[in-house]
């Protein structure tokens, strides 16, 4: 018998992981990992709270469903910027992209 | 014929009103603007703004009868800052002579601030009679109560006379008048425009009389202290026209004295008669200048030889002046000698002693400029007759006037003014008519007292140091300053602030992600616990 | 009708535009502006017609819906006042003109916005449009300013256009609370007298009074002035400081007072005695000043807080003083900008240090400056002198000694006016030439003199038959009913 | 019933653990992998929840799909400077502020919110999900059915394609 | 099944099939000359769009409440397609530039495709809905915001906009899966019934905001606006700071009144203060930028505040206003773009200096950004002027005074910069490198008239408020 909470609370602490990672991290893929662990997070939020709590529909769980296409469709968007970056600058070292402040 | 109005009660109207008082007032301008104008024909000749001097002198005359048939004390305000105005515009005749610019400045700033309180006078005035009019002012039946209102308000009319009427300490800007051109002196600064103020007490007199008897008082001593102020001042002046100026404050001062010991018929006659004389010594000492082309008396000298008919009619306006009988002037200043006998003894002491001054310095006067030793270089000749006709009329009106008013004599106290007038006119003639040490040893006995009475008190500097250091100094400069940077400061302030603020808050768009990031979400969070904690 | 006011500049603008050369833009410009006057006089015929036959408040109203859902209107509308403010301004625009002939198209452009916004404002019944042209009469100034002035102009226009939007930012914080505690149906004047709940009045009258006595030089908000006159060029001054100052002292008349009499009449102290500063203080200031447009800068706050100082008297009398001030100033400071132009021009100074002697050099513009500085100090005849008596008897009215002190402290005034006035005409029109360079200079140019002697004309009409337009005045105030 | 809660927490131990190594690992490579395991543990969450389906996608499209993406990427812009990859010590420093609080806070208020059905995890369907059900919720036009969804989710992921390639090819 | 749900959605469908023409035409005419043709086609589609969404469309619901059509989505759509063919017309120019030929087909297609996402975003009925669309229409913006993506500063834009679009629609959806844990239904109607101000409703309705605030750059959520803005090759920067903040807004405005109108008090503080913090922040810095696209994106910041002040009473009328501003923004905030388009295409630079002078060089364009930059400050008869008036008057409605005051003095702030603008152009003397006479591309230019006449339009012909207005509620 798992309590949902417990549930919860792995998620938001993968969540909130995922955000330091995006704060800290300074390889741009890493940030982008981040992302990733962020969204993942999320989508065990919709899908926990469906069984749990809302089980005669399916609309947690289709959201997950969404979710993880959508996320793969900013990753790719995501890399392929990344990857212009790259060559651009010749590195992805996020701290590097901050030309733009004046 | 109504001109403005104001509300309900209060309205200007510009009127004529004929009454003994202002007729004779009308006969004096008339007939001394005339006589100035024709002599001006001769004066001006060959000046430069020939035609404005005249369209200038038009514009005074306008306004000093406007001033003198005014209906209401409104008015009579208006024109009286017109009659200003044109004195202001004729003294600065000769605009290109800064002593000349500065004149006529002193002389319309100094009015200006009398008339100020002209002004508040009439506003106090208007305010609690509810009429402008003099018929309803001075109307036996007016209910004007005295009190405190009515003093202040009669107080501050009274200034607005004194500073028409050169009153000390309003005097300082007549004597600078003389820079204008001499018939101007002799028509507004001797005349007509000084003796305004005169007029105005006499045409507000029962209100003086009635509502602000304390005034009259105030009048009395003011009136006696100017003249015998500004007679110890004639004294020791060598500029002809500014003894003829201090002359003329002191006759005034005697009008007033006349006004504050509530005789306005010798007041009035005494402006009468003194309007034609001081003319005369105005337009006499005009055709001295214009023959010599100085005011200094130490360049003149022995000119009855040159100018009979100036020096004759001088002369008799000497005489008038004086008090000597059977000049008009005798007749009026008796007037006032007596009025002012039976009411105050110090007073008639003062008027007394001054008598013997007047006499005293107009001889002075007469004697260095039509005798003694002459050295000059053209000889002067006398005017022409375009010049000379005005003198000699306005002498034979001095010699009459004295008989147009029947007036009982009191010959005691008109013969201790004779004696005065006597004395003065023989210590004159011992100390001018022939070249003596007499003056130099009196002067240097009362060097200080001369001194300062040929820097005339003092009261000039006095004046400047007011304007100067009160005015500039103490309140202009520092509200300048205070606009500029106080004011005006807090508003740069303003902008520079919002610029700082704006510099200090750069850094935060640093144009790194993750630092934008922590802001987002540490925002999101914040605001999430705000939302908890306030609602 | 009256949007005839709005459209002859309007298109004036237009015609402008496709205008090309400098002969054909001044035909344009005079002609426009000449219609203006024509158009103007036309209007005050009109109202004088009407006033006959009628007692209602305003006359010539038209009203067409705008903004339903708000209850917009275009409405238009005039009374006694508005009128003279009307006529009023299309002299000092057509003297203007003349003042700025040798300017080039794009100036006259910005000039014919700047008179749509002055004539929209003065017709405008409804809040919305009134504010609408408010703002439309402040924005050209910056580039007037900006581009066509002096010294350090983009300073003062952003000063300039800074501030007056500032108080108009009050001001607009104010109208849309008059609209939303009254609870009325309409943003018209008119329909909002006496709406305003008492509660209200307490916060949205010094927010309307400020917003518009900044315009209006309210003391200390007046800053602007000094910089903004100094670096215009002359028409803009002229129609700046004869004009557009006009807008503050009848904003504050036409909204704060009278839709909010009660406010008025509880916290008129506290401006009173801003005003009396302004009136004072403006006139000390120019004392020391030693720049021609400063001088009469600071003398505009002067006259211009005796504007608002009669305005806040709240009685009949003072009302009547003030609108007849606003219209002296209004002519008599144009009269001072165009001939200060005319100086500046050819001494390229407008040092008074710098100058001397000018009457000799330049005698009608001297003399012409001597009136002017004669209407300022309130010589009888002209018109200062009327409207400042008219003030000091209204004042004069109330009993109270709060009233009765600053009516005093404000008379002073009179003689320090007299003080700077004459010390200025002393100083560069009097006593010998100074610069030997001056000599050379010629006298106002033909279209310069239109400009000073239209100006004289209309000072000396006033001042001498004020109580046509004291009877204009009083009546419009009377039909008005709120004192 | 117990195993399932060992299972769990296993699963809830290796993604909190992964997490955590994911973001911190020095290596990309080995912060890829991280991520696997986490992606697959979440499948196995999945599987607990008896989303079977879900669970089928989410080891596809991620372990599968982006992952395989990561890992090119990874290789495509790997560098030496890439492998001693320095912290900066501010940014840990708010990072674990912010994650301190953001955990906090939401943990609070899941455990605070009164839940509807609350620790009843086996109401209703505590069962597998027929795919027959999600095909038709997924192509149905009803309410709690998807087909719009689904054609817009097409629509981003063309768009998506679009412009990744816009920015990705050569020219 | 039942398909008959599409018929419901016409705009949706006519612009997929621009979209997918397009495509199509692009795929297949790469690099012939057909591609010369490319561009007026896709601006003739996108008008005969523009003009077809003015009729009325069906109202109802289709897909189970997924999708909502009523007339004042049709409205927002409708102000979405002003904007967007805007910026293609003002696009052209740039992407006729020899180094963007090649993909010149994309941007068009792109811009449609999330055009079509911002539909989705105003038409959605369902949580689902709504971030799909959020979705479509950032995630190809960001490539968009790279797509001069060999000039660093484009590329830079681009991820910093990719990685700020994924946190925040990470957050976003965070606190979508809350409120869908708190209510049980991802349902607007349902939803709506179900709100309650619970921590947990309150938690993700916070963090769900967020993302729209990312959006519409609400601070402190806009911190991304200026770098992407000023990176971001000028067509992209119009579409982001117009279009898509846009369409943000209606969504927020639409989810604020379907869903949480239940929470109003909370959110209106809240929306409250960072509508204040919004205006001000945004002012203080665009008080000394000195590249244009920055300072626009600033002022524009502070111009989203002013948005939110009309939202913030849920009054009709400050709907409307919304609105209206938002149609006012659109024309004066573009009319800005072009002319900073037109410049940039012929000097290459976009710091403030090189406007100095422009008034000589170009008075045309000169006079269009006066106007534009008028209109953003308020200045009457300027639609600006009616639209931030229109903004006040609903806050006035609402009793909140005080904000309107702080909001009219930062007006007075903005106009300082403003007119820092117009004071390069007409006042200071043209530095040596100035911007020469030019002649503007003229579809640029036949986008610069249509926004002037929109500017100066707008506001003195009531009838486009009266048409917003019967539009709302």
């Amino acid at each position: 018998m798992i309590p949902m909470s417990h549930y919860l609370i792995v998620s938001s602490i993968m969540f909130f992981v995922g955000v330091y990672g995006f704060i800290a991290r300074k390889n741009l893929l890493a940030v982008l990992i981040s992302i990733e662990l962020i969204l993942n997070s999320v989508e065990i939020n919709f899908s926990v709270f469906n069984r749990y709590l809302y089980p005669d529909h399916l609309e947690g769980m289709f959201f997950s469903l969404f979710g993880i296409a959508i996320s793969a469709a900013e990753t790719a968007v995501a890399i392929a910027i990344i990857i212009n970056i790259y060559r651009v600058a010749g590195n992805i070292d996020v701290r590097h992209i901050d030309k733009l402040k004046h | 014929m109504e001109w403005l109005r104001f509300n309900d009660t209060l309205h200007i109207d510009l009127g004529i009103l004929l009454d003994p008082l202002s007729v004779m007032m009308l006969t004096v301008v008339g007939v001394v603007a005339l006589m100035v104008v024709v002599f001006s024909i001769g004066y001006m000749k060959g000046e430069r703004g020939f035609g404005r001097y005249f369209g200038l002198l038009g514009l005074f005359v306008f306004s000093m009868l406007g001033l003198v048939v005014a209906t209401n004390i409104f008015q009579m305000y208006i024109f009286w800052e017109l009659v200003g105005a044109s004195s202001y515009l004729l003294i600065g005749f000769y605009y290109t002579r800064p002593a000349a610019v500065k004149a006529s400045q002193k002389a319309f700033i100094v009015t200006r601030f009398a008339d100020l309180g002209f002004l508040i006078g009439i506003l106090i005035l208007s305010s609690y009679t509810g009429t402008f009019d003099f018929a309803a002012l001075t109307a036996d039946n007016a209910a004007i109560a005295v009190g405190p209102q009515a003093n202040w308000a009669m107080a501050l009319i009274f200034m607005g006379a004194a500073g028409k009427s050169a009153m000390f300490p309003l005097h300082i800007w007549l004597p600078d008048a003389m820079e204008g051109p001499t018939p101007v002196s002799a028509l507004i600064h001797a005349a007509t425009m000084v003796v305004a103020g005169v007029y105005l007490i006499a045409r507000m007199f029962p209100v003086f009389q009635f509502a602000a008897p304390d005034v009259l008082v105030l009048i009395t001593y003011v009136g006696a202290f100017t003249a015998l102020f500004a007679a110890v001042i004639a004294i020791t002046q060598t500029d002809i026209k500014r003894v003829l100026a201090f002359s003329t404050i002191s006759q005034i001062a005697y009008m007033m004295v006349a006004l504050g010991v509530a005789d306005v018929a010798a007041s009035t006659f005494h402006l009468f008669t003194h309007a034609f004389f001081k003319a005369l010594l105005f337009l006499g000492a005009g055709a001295v200048i214009h023959a010599v082309h100085s005011n200094e008396m130490s360049r003149m000298g022995g000119l009855r030889k040159f100018m009979p008919i100036t020096h004759i009619t001088f002369l008799i306006a000497c005489l008038s002046i004086s008090g000597i009988p059977p000049f008009s002037g005798f007749f009026s200043k008796d007037e006032i000698l007596v009025a002012a006998f039976h009411h105050n003894p110090v007073v008639f002491g003062v008027l007394l002693l001054v008598a013997g001054l007047t006499a005293f310095y107009m001889f002075r006067l007469y004697f260095r400029i039509f005798w003694g030793a002459h050295h000059y270089d053209r000889p002067p000749h006398e005017a022409p007759p375009i010049m000379t006709i005005p003198l000699i009329v306005l002498a034979v009106l001095t010699c009459v006037t004295g008989f147009v008013v029947p007036v009982h004599i009191d010959w005691a106290i008109a013969s201790a003014g004779v004696v005065a007038a006597v004395i003065g006119i023989v210590v004159a003639w011992r100390f001018y008519a022939k070249p003596s040490d007499a003056p130099a040893r009196l002067a240097a006995r009362w060097a200080g007292f001369g001194q300062a009475a040929s820097h005339r008190f003092y009261i000039d500097e006095a004046w400047l140091w007011v304007t100067r250091r009160i005015i500039f100094g103490g309140i202009s400069r520092p509200v300048a300053w205070f606009d500029r940077h106080i004011v005006d400061g807090a508003m740069n302030a303003i902008g520079s602030g919002t610029v700082r603020v704006s510099e200090t808050i750069e850094p935060v768009q640093g144009g790194k992600v993750q630092s934008y990031a922590i802001l987002f979400v540490l925002s999101v969070l914040l605001i999430t616990l705000l939302v908890f904690v306030l609602c | 009708m009256l949007t005839v006011l709005v459209l002859i500049p309007l298109l004036t603008m237009l015609a402008l535009f496709i205008s090309r050369d400098q002969r054909f833009v001044r035909t344009v410009v005079v002609a426009g502006f000449g219609a203006l006057l024509v158009a103007s006089v036309v209007v005050a015929v009109k109202f004088l017609v009407a006033r006959a036959l009628s007692t209602d408040a305003m006359l010539l109203a038209q009203d067409f819906v705008w903004y339903a859902p708000l209850n917009i209107h275009y409405a238009v509308g005039v009374d006694g006042i508005s009128v003279l403010m009307i006529l009023l301004s299309a002299v000092v625009a057509l003297t203007g003109v003349f003042s700025a002939w040798s300017m080039e198209r794009d100036f006259f452009v910005w000039y014919c916005l700047l008179a749509v916004g002055v004539f929209g404002y003065f017709i405008s019944l409804d809040l919305f449009t009134m504010f609408l042209f408010y703002e439309v009469a402040l924005i050209p100034m910056f580039l007037l300013i900006g581009v066509w002035g002096t010294g350090k102009k983009e300073y003062a226009a952003m000063k300039l256009t800074l501030m007056l939007m500032g108080g108009s930012a009050l001001l607009l914080t104010g109208i849309l609370g008059i609209y939303f505690t009254s609870g009325a149906t309409s943003m018209n004047i008119t329909h909002l007298v006496g709406t305003i709940p008492m509660a209200h009045q307490y916060w949205i009258f010094p927010l309307v009074f400020v917003g518009f006595g900044v315009l209006g030089a309210l003391f200390p908000f007046h800053t602007w002035s000094p910089d903004g006159h100094a670096a215009a060029p002359t028409s803009v001054s002229m129609l700046h400081a004869g004009v557009l100052m006009k807008l503050g002292g009848y904003g504050c008349f036409r909204v704060a007072i009278s839709l909010m009499p009660a406010a008025a009449h509880e916290l008129s102290w506290i401006f009173l005695i801003l005003t009396g500063i302004s009136v004072v203080y403006g006139a000390y200031g120019a004392v020391v000043q030693t720049d021609l447009k400063y001088i009469n800068a600071y003398s505009s706050v002067s006259h211009c807080g005796l504007v608002l100082f009669a305005i806040l008297m709240l009685n009949t009398t003072a009302m009547t003083g003030a609108v007849m001030q606003m219209l002296s100033h209004g002519l008599m400071t144009a009269l001072f900008f165009s001939l200060i132009g005319v100086f500046y021009s050819r001494t390229h100074t407008r040092d008074i240090r710098q100058m001397g002697g000018l009457m000799r050099v330049m005698p009608f513009a001297s003399v012409c400056y001597v009136i002017a500085g004669f209407a300022s100090l309130g010589l009888p005849g002209l018109s200062g002198f009327v409207a400042e008596m008219t003030i000091f008897v209204g004042s004069w009215e109330h009993t109270d000694l709060l009233r009765r002190i600053l009516t005093i402290v404000a008379t002073t005034s009179i003689v320090v006016t007299a003080v700077y006035i004459l010390r200025t005409v002393g100083k560069i029109l009097y006593g010998p030439v100074l610069d030997p360079g001056h000599l050379e200079l010629s006298d106002a140019r033909w279209y310069e003199r239109v400009s000073a002697v239209v100006l004289i004309a209309c000072i000396v009409l006033i001042g001498v038959w004020p109580s046509g337009v004291g009877h204009i005045i009083s009546e419009s105030l009377k039909n008005l009913n709120i004192f | 019933m117990i195993g399932t809660l060992i299972v769990f927490y296993i699963l809830a131990a290796v993604i909190v653990v992964s997490s955590v190594l994911a973001v911190t690992s020095r290596r990309m490579l080995r912060a890829a992998t991280f991520l696997l395991l986490v992606l697959i543990s979440t499948a196995g969450l999945y599987l607990l929840l008896n989303y079977h389906f879900l669970a089928v996608v989410q080891l596809s499209v991620y372990a599968g799909g982006i992952l395989i993406l990561f890992i090119f990427a990874i290789l495509l812009t790997s560098s030496r400077g890439d492998r001693t990859e320095a912290h900066d010590r501010q940014r840990m420093v708010w990072g674990i502020v912010t994650v301190v609080a953001g955990i906090g806070i939401t943990t609070w208020v899941t455990l605070k919110h009164k839940f509807l059905y609350s620790d009843n995890p086996t109401i209703a369907g505590d069962q597998q999900i027929p795919v027959s059900r999600i095909g038709h919720a997924l192509m149905g036009t009803d309410k709690y059915e998807y087909l719009l969804s689904f054609e817009a989710l097409s629509i981003l992921l063309l768009a998506c394609m679009l412009g990744g390639i816009l920015i990705a090819r050569k020219r | 099944m039942d398909f008959s749900g599409f018929l419901m959605m016409p705009s949706e469908l006519g612009l997929l099939a621009i979209f997918v023409f397009l495509l199509a035409f692009d795929i297949l005419a790469a690099e012939t000359r057909a591609m010369r043709w490319f561009r007026p086609v896709a601006i003739a589609l996108m008008t005969v769009q523009m003009v077809w969404g003015f009729f009325p469309a069906p109202e109802g619901t289709a897909f189970g409440e997924m999708y909502v059509s009523s007339p004042l989505t049709s409205m927002m759509k409708s102000i979405l397609n002003i904007g967007t063919l805007v910026v293609m017309l003002q696009a052209g120019e740039w992407l006729r530039r020899p180094e963007n030929s090649i993909r010149e087909g994309e941007f068009y297609v792109i811009t449609l495709a999330t055009l079509l996402g911002m539909y989705i975003m105003v038409s959605a009925g369902n949580f689902m809905m709504l971030y799909l669309g959020i979705e479509i229409a950032s995630l190809p913006v960001a490539c968009l915001a790279a797509y001069n993506k060999y000039k660093e500063h484009s590329a830079e834009a681009g991820a910093k906009y990719i990685l700020m679009t994924a946190l925040s629609s990470g957050i976003m959806m965070f606190g979508l899966s809350y409120l869908y844990g708190a209510m049980g239904t991802m349902y607007f109607s349902d939803m709506n019934a179900a709100v309650a101000a619970e921590p947990m409703t309150v938690l993700g309705f916070v963090f769900f905001f967020s993302g729209l605030g990312f959006k519409i750059s609400l601070v402190p959520f806009h911190s991304w606006a200026p770098d992407v803005y000023q990176g971001a090759p000028t067509a992209t920067t119009a579409y982001l700071s117009v279009v898509s903040k846009a369409a943000a807004v209606f969504a927020l405005v639409l989810v604020l009144h379907h869903v949480f109108g239940a929470l109003a008090v909370l959110w209106h503080w809240m929306l409250w203060g960072l509508s204040v913090l919004t205006i001000v922040v945004g002012n203080l810095f665009a008080i000394r930028q000195r590249d244009i696209k920055r300072f626009f994106a600033y002022s524009s910041i502070s111009q989203a505040g002013y948005i939110l002040l009309g939202v913030l009473h849920g009054s009709s009328a400050g709907l409307t206003a919304t609105l209206y501003f938002v149609f006012v923004y659109l024309f004066s905030n573009l009319a800005a773009f072009g002319v900073i388009a037109a410049v940039e295409n012929q000097s290459g630079r976009t710091d403030i200096a090189s406007y100095k002078g422009l008034y000589k060089s170009n008075p045309r364009l000169a006079l269009v950004m006066m106007l534009a930059v008028f209109s953003l400050a308020g200045i009457p008869p300027l639609g600006g002027f009616f639209s931030k008036f229109f903004i006040f008057a609903a806050a006035a409605q609402g009793g909140d005074y005080l904000f309107v005051l702080i909001a009219l003095i930062n007006t007075v702030v903005s106009l300082y910069y403003y007119l820092r603008i117009i004071r390069a152009m007409f006042i200071d003397a043209p530095g040596a490198d100035a911007v020469s006479s030019f002649r503007t591309d003229p579809y640029n230019s036949v986008s610069l008239v249509l926004c002037t006449t929109g500017i100066l339009v707008v506001g003195v012909v009531s009838w486009f408020y009266n048409f917003i207005a019967q539009a709302t509620f």
